[in-house]
């Protein structure tokens, strides 16, 4: 498997946020992961990417008390949870953030020309950037825009570009239909197939569950911190505890 | 007049720019309210009158030295003292204002509390329409449009410079792109304390040297960072321009009020916040995190 | 007999209150000293600077219930100072108004400054606040440089009457407004209005949508702390007998803010024990007065590098822990609380899920 | 019991400070007030310095019989950014080093401070720095508690005033008669400062009724950097003559820029960076021909003065200003003492009123508020004029019968000549 995650626990002070959880995403696949609020999605992509890492040692001997992180994360056969942040997406696993978080006073060209970061051949980001491009023609139309004040499904599609630019071997999606209108709902899941369809394996957190599920080769139910179902969509939408409870529908 | 008010006003400006513009990267890329920004223009412009005045160096060799070994001395201070506790904000400042104290004293030591003045490269004076502007004026102004254009340059155009920008307007975002914020955050003190040397190098010939030098720029770089909006660089840019016309303005156009003008542009800057209390170009502070 | 019944009250009291933790203890002592310290040792240089420490400490504890409690930081805090001395010592010298009442209208002057300042300031966070703030008192010093008639400008108001009689009279005064004030301060802090201000600080959104009012509380806590302010300025202006714009200056606000973080903020008695240390180090370093200052800034850097809490708040936390459950404070070697006994053995990752 | 105690050991700690002060002591202690680090201080020091050397060197001072040394203590008041500071240093001086007079103050709102704390003890304490006319004006009102105060150095704020009239008047003079220019345009020049005030008062009435024209007022900050922009628009107006008001770090960019950008208006009037050593380089030679109001000049006021000036000059590489004056004001203090054969203050106050000294300043009287007289035959201060690279006297000049020795005539611009001359 590319990305394995193995007993992975987090806790912010008291508050236990992961408990021993266990996932894994192989090539070519796009793994789903959904579940209420507050089940601990986002965090669960934060402690992969080194961010929960990256805050535990900005709040070290703060008065908002520590962070544990405990368990193992795999990527490429490599063990990456001890790693700082810009290590992980140095070797490929690259996350776009919740809430989408473009760099606000930059303009779209800018905002992939530092997705694009850790290449250095002026030849590759030229490649890539057409890739994008070819992908998004709409950042094409914009790319002299500054960024804040795209609109939000065109700031999702920026998001998902600019994480694209370096080429990862894994991208980590967080709730990327979060403020969209349905239609644009749509065509953001649309593209992250065709992303899945280009050869890069993603990793999707979204409550969206109805279309996601169909489209993802495998998915998770994660409920307070840990995973209480796994299966392609068929299995999961079979369990009518399930799909009360915790999907919603 | 009004050439006056345009060359006095550009100069200003232009200084306070290049100080405004380095708090502003360093406060975005490391979140550090540096107090001791402007401390280091003021090391910077002793370091000038030492090469240049007591010790007869050459004047271009002089402003080489005295810019990069302040950029040493700021990267070491970034090394020593504010990167072991950088987590602890507010303690951060305190530190940077222990920093400056520690400057000011050394420096009050070292040259006591004369009140230095250091020759300009040019002598003389151009008449333009009948006002007489010094060639160290002009010669400054061109030395500060042509700095912040290089540093415009940079942060726009070079690799480099996206990752220092994307860095200060959102750090886990640009951390997760594969920038390594501490290296980042070194190279932007580095860059920022060169710009303040490169201003205290250029003002102490305009102006006087003495240890107290760094207060009331620090003020007005203070006062424009909020007006222009936290780690905004196109807002530092603008708002150093609006605040260092202002200063001229009163100056020029209130013969009596002359004293008035650090009130007048704290002013300035207030009744900005009230309106915007992002500032002109911050970003609204429900968005960041 | 009521006597004993009084004396065996004040020691249960002593031994239930006080002596139970350490730094209570300390405390205690460090009051009982500076009550009695006259009657031992009349040197009016001691005394001098323990006043002076005294209303600094006021000023600093004040600068703590705002910018430490609330987070509203405030680098202008100089400015309560100020207005609060010129207003005592004008009052003073144009109506010959005795320092008994010169001194709180002078406190409700920096109320008012409070409220003026403290209006404008809400809608801004953050950094923006803390520079807004500074800019308060520069305007203000630009006013007082203009009306020189009233202000005396550069020179300051002088001539004013002193705030006693004697040095020891004005040491008790001081020192008792300092103890009574920081008690004050401190149980305004543990209080509900405490707890609403520390919530502000930690999320102000959230305690906005439970319903708070969250502008009328950090108005309180502006005025709250411009009135304890402007008392030590006042107190200030009658025992240096000027009020003169040294009183306004950025390095006063600063000074607030280096004795408060240094001592350890969110804590009333870390600022007062900041002052209390710092005070008497810069009068003790006058024994190499070249390098004095230089040698305090090298002090707080290295203390502030090892503790980046504050000095009281690093030896509080190796002398006392915080109950899990009732959130009382007891001696870090104790096993179980001493008023809900939950246990305080070492807490793990599994201790977490037990207190839930 | 613990009230007897108490009472006991009060009287001990009192008898103890009564009998420290007077009857132990070796040697006479002077605490020399000043902020040490600034130039101000090192003058107020140096001074001192000065005049102790050469007391001490002839055995000291005569009292009751014994010659007892004078021996300086530094009290460093860190005055220029600290008034509390000020106050506590001094009333360290007096409680630990048991100072028994003291000498200097420079910051007005500091130097009132210290007065307070001063009287408080009954300490003598000559002021050499402070000009306020309230510092005297307290004895008067409060004499039983004030009466300790004296001013040496500088003259009441009132009569500089006055000099700097008499400088204006003379150039006024001057280019009258050299250019033809028979009323001359006058830019008033004064920093914003309460002190300033009067003058620029007394300079909006008294320039016409000299004769003069007031071609406009410009009051920037105390601590400008950077005054082209006045300059420029002192230029436009047409000013023959630009009357400064000047104490602050301004004055260097001033009469650098002056210099520079040629202004064609003669300078004159208070230059306080202008009485410096130092004011030279820091102009890189701008400054030439500036001209400002002095305490000192290197010319013969009385017969100490051009060994004082030369002595000070060598020790401390710089040309002695007002705060210097605690060279004449210890020596006046010493023969207070020696008359008076006591160091009890009290008996002091009555013999110091009686002074008349010939110092380095001039001839030294105290008026009924322990003020400087200032006047003819009396201190009058000085003029004085960079002139290529040295700072000359230029005034007094037959001026109420009065030439000091050594004194030279004001000299013009030259680019002032070449401007106006023409006309």
């Amino acid at each position: 498997m590319l990305l394995e995650v193995h007993h992975l626990s987090v806790c912010y002070d008291t508050a236990m946020i992961l408990n021993d959880l266990s996932l894994s995403v192989g090539e070519q696949e796009l793994v789903s992961v959904a579940g209420p609020n507050g089940a601990g999605k986002t965090t669960m992509l934060r402690a992969i990417s080194g961010l929960v890492r990256w805050e535990k040692e900005i709040l070290r001997g703060s008065r908002y008390g520590d962070i544990t992180i405990e368990g193992r994360v795999h990527f490429s056969g490599e063990r990456i949870d001890q790693l700082p942040a810009h290590e992980i997406a140095e070797r490929g696993l690259l996350l776009c953030p919740e809430r989408r978080r473009p760099f606000r006073e930059m303009t779209v060209i800018e905002n992939l020309m530092a997705g694009a970061y850790l290449l250095k051949d002026k030849e590759a980001i030229k490649e890539h950037l057409l890739t994008v491009f070819r992908l998004f023609p709409v950042l094409k139309e914009r790319s002299r825009q500054v960024s804040g004040t795209l609109s939000g499904g065109e700031q999702q599609m920026l998001a998902i570009g600019r994480a694209l630019m370096s080429r990862p071997k894994l991208l980590c999606i967080d709730e990327p239909s979060t403020g969209l209108a349905p239609l644009l709902r749509k065509e953001v899941f649309q593209k992250i197939s065709e992303v899945r369809d280009s050869g890069i394996p993603v990793l999707l957190v979204e409550q969206e569950v109805s279309t996601v599920f169909k489209m993802a080769n495998r998915n998770y139910v994660l409920s307070s911190g840990k995973i209480i179902a796994e299966g392609t969509a068929q299995e999961l939408l079979q369990d009518e505890v399930l799909r009360k409870t915790y999907l919603g529908l | 007049m009004i050439e006056n008010i345009l060359i006095n006003g550009l100069i200003h400006g232009g200084v306070y720019a290049l100080l405004a513009i380095g708090f502003s990267l360093i406060f975005g890329v490391a979140r550090i309210v540096n107090i001791a920004h402007t401390a280091f223009y003021m090391i910077a412009a002793y370091f000038i009158y030492t090469f240049s005045t007591r010790m007869g160096l050459h004047p271009l060799l002089a402003i080489l030295l005295s810019v990069v070994i302040v950029t040493l001395i700021g990267m070491g201070v970034y090394q020593l003292s504010i990167k072991p506790i950088q987590e602890h904000e507010i303690t951060v400042l305190i530190i940077t204002i222990a920093v400056a104290m520690v400057f000011q004293e050394t420096v009050l030591l070292i040259y006591g509390g004369h009140f230095r003045g250091n020759p300009g490269l040019l002598t003389g004076f151009l008449e333009i329409f009948g006002v007489r502007v010094s060639y160290q004026h002009l010669l400054t102004l061109i030395v500060v449009l042509f700095v912040l254009l290089i540093t415009w340059w940079i942060l726009l155009r070079t690799r480099l410079g996206i990752a220092i920008r994307a860095t200060a307007q959102d750090r886990e975002v640009a951390n997760l792109m594969g920038m390594n914020v501490h290296r980042i955050a070194m190279i932007t003190m580095a860059i920022a304390v060169m710009m303040a040397a490169i201003g205290g190098v250029l003002i102490a010939p305009l102006s006087v040297v003495e240890p107290y030098m760094w207060l009331h720029p620090l003020v007005m770089v203070l006062a424009i960072v909020v007006l222009g909006g936290l780690g905004s660089i196109k807002g530092s840019l603008i708002g150093a321009f609006i605040l260092g016309f202002t200063e001229t303005l009163v100056v020029f156009l209130l013969p009596l009020g002359a004293f008035l003008k650090g009130a007048f542009s704290l002013m300035i800057m207030i009744v900005v916040l009230l309106l915007r209390p992002e500032g002109l170009f911050g970003v609204a502070f429900e968005e960041e995190r | 007999m009521p006597v004993l019944f009084s004396f065996r009250k004040i020691r249960l009291f002593l031994s239930k209150e006080i002596f139970i933790l350490p730094s209570r203890i300390i405390a205690f002592f460090f009051c009982l000293g500076l009550l009695v310290l006259p009657l031992l040792i009349k040197d009016p240089y001691l005394l001098r600077i323990i006043i002076l420490s005294s209303i600094f400490a006021i000023f600093a504890a004040s600068w703590d219930l705002l910018s430490g409690y609330t987070g509203q930081m405030n680098f202008g805090h100089a400015l309560f100072f100020g207005v609060a001395a010129y207003t005592s010592a004008i009052l003073n010298l144009r109506l010959g108004l005795p320092p008994w009442i010169t001194i709180p209208i002078g406190a409700l002057a920096a109320v008012v400054a409070g409220l003026i300042i403290g209006i404008p300031c809400l809608r801004l966070r953050g950094p923006y606040l803390a520079l807004a703030t500074l800019a308060f008192p520069i305007i203000l010093m630009g006013i007082v440089f203009t009306i020189p008639g009233i202000t005396g400008g550069e020179l300051g108001v002088s001539g004013i009457k002193p705030l006693a009689r004697s040095r020891i009279l004005a040491y008790y005064v001081c020192v008792i407004l300092m103890m009574g004030l920081g008690l004050v301060m401190w149980k305004i802090g543990d209080s509900k209005t405490g707890i609403i201000f520390h919530a502000i600080r930690e999320d102000e959104v959230a305690v906005r949508a439970s319903g708070i009012n969250t502008t009328r509380y950090k108005l309180l806590a502006f005025s709250l702390s411009g009135f304890f302010a402007g008392i030590s300025g006042g107190l200030y202006t009658h025992f240096i007998r000027i009020a003169g714009p040294s009183t306004l200056e950025v390095s006063l606000s600063f000074q607030a803010i280096i004795w408060a973080i240094f001592g350890g903020v969110v804590t009333i008695y870390g600022p007062i024990t900041g002052v209390f240390l710092l005070y008497p180090l810069m009068e003790f370093l006058r024994i190499i007065p070249e390098i004095r200052t230089l040698l305090f800034a090298l002090i707080v850097i290295v203390i502030l590098l090892f503790m980046p809490e504050g000095l009281t708040t690093w030896i509080r936390d190796r002398m006392e822990e915080e109950c899990p459950r009732c959130k009382v404070r007891n001696v870090a070697w104790r096993k179980a609380c001493r008023v809900c006994f939950a246990d305080l053995g070492k807490r793990s990752s599994e201790g977490g899920e037990h207190g839930v | 019991m613990r009230g007897w105690g108490r009472i006991f050991g009060s009287v001990i700690v009192l008898l103890f400070i009564f009998f420290g002060s007077i009857s132990i002591a070796q040697d006479i202690k002077i605490g020399v007030a000043g902020p040490m680090a600034f130039i101000q201080g090192q003058h107020h020091w140096f001074g001192a310095e000065y005049a102790v050397e050469e007391i001490n060197a002839r055995g000291g001072v005569l009292v009751g019989g014994k010659r007892l040394p004078i021996k300086l203590i530094k009290i460093d008041t860190n005055e220029i950014l600290n008034v509390p500071d000020a106050a506590s240093a001094v009333e360290r001086a007096i409680t630990r080093d048991k100072v028994d007079f003291l000498v200097g103050g420079f910051r007005t709102e500091a130097v009132f401070a210290m007065q307070d704390v001063a009287m408080d003890y009954k300490k003598i304490f000559m002021g050499c720095g402070a000009a306020h006319p309230e510092l005297c004006a307290r004895v008067a009102k409060d004499y039983n508690k004030y009466k300790y105060w004296f001013r040496v150095t500088p003259i009441n704020s009132m009569f500089l005033a006055k000099v700097d009239f008499i400088l204006l008047g003379m150039v006024g003079k001057i280019m009258g008669m050299e250019l033809g220019i028979p009323k001359p345009k006058v830019a008033i020049f004064a920093e914003k400062a309460v002190w300033a005030d009067p003058i620029v008062a007394a300079a909006k009435e008294n320039i016409p009724k000299m004769g003069m024209e007031i071609a406009g007022e410009w009051r920037p900050s105390a601590t400008a950097t950077d005054v082209t922009a006045e300059l420029s628009a002192i230029n436009a107006s047409g000013a023959h003559i630009i009357f400064t008001t000047i104490s602050g770090p301004m004055g260097i960019p001033y009469a650098k820029k002056w210099g520079e950008l040629k202004i064609p208006a003669a300078s004159v009037g208070i230059n306080v960076e202008a009485q410096k050593k130092g004011f030279w380089e820091a102009t890189g030679g701008l400054g030439n021909y500036d001209t400002t109001m002095n305490t000192y000049a290197r010319v013969e006021i009385t017969s100490v003065t051009i060994p004082f000036y030369d002595k000070f000059t060598a020790k401390a590489g710089e040309f002695p200003t007002y705060n210097a004056g605690t060279n004449d004001a210890i020596r006046i203090l010493v023969n207070a003492i020696e008359k008076a054969g006591t160091l009890d203050a009290d008996k002091l106050v009555p013999e110091l009123e009686r002074t008349d000294f010939y110092g380095a300043a001039g001839r030294i009287v105290f008026t009924k508020d322990h003020d400087v007289t200032w006047g003819p035959n009396f201190v009058t201060a000085t003029g004085t004029q960079w002139q290529d690279g040295k700072l000359m006297c230029v005034w007094p000049v037959n001026w109420e019968g009065i030439t000091y020795k050594g004194a030279v005539k004001y000299k013009i611009p030259p680019w002032v000549v070449e401007k106006w001359k023409k006309k």
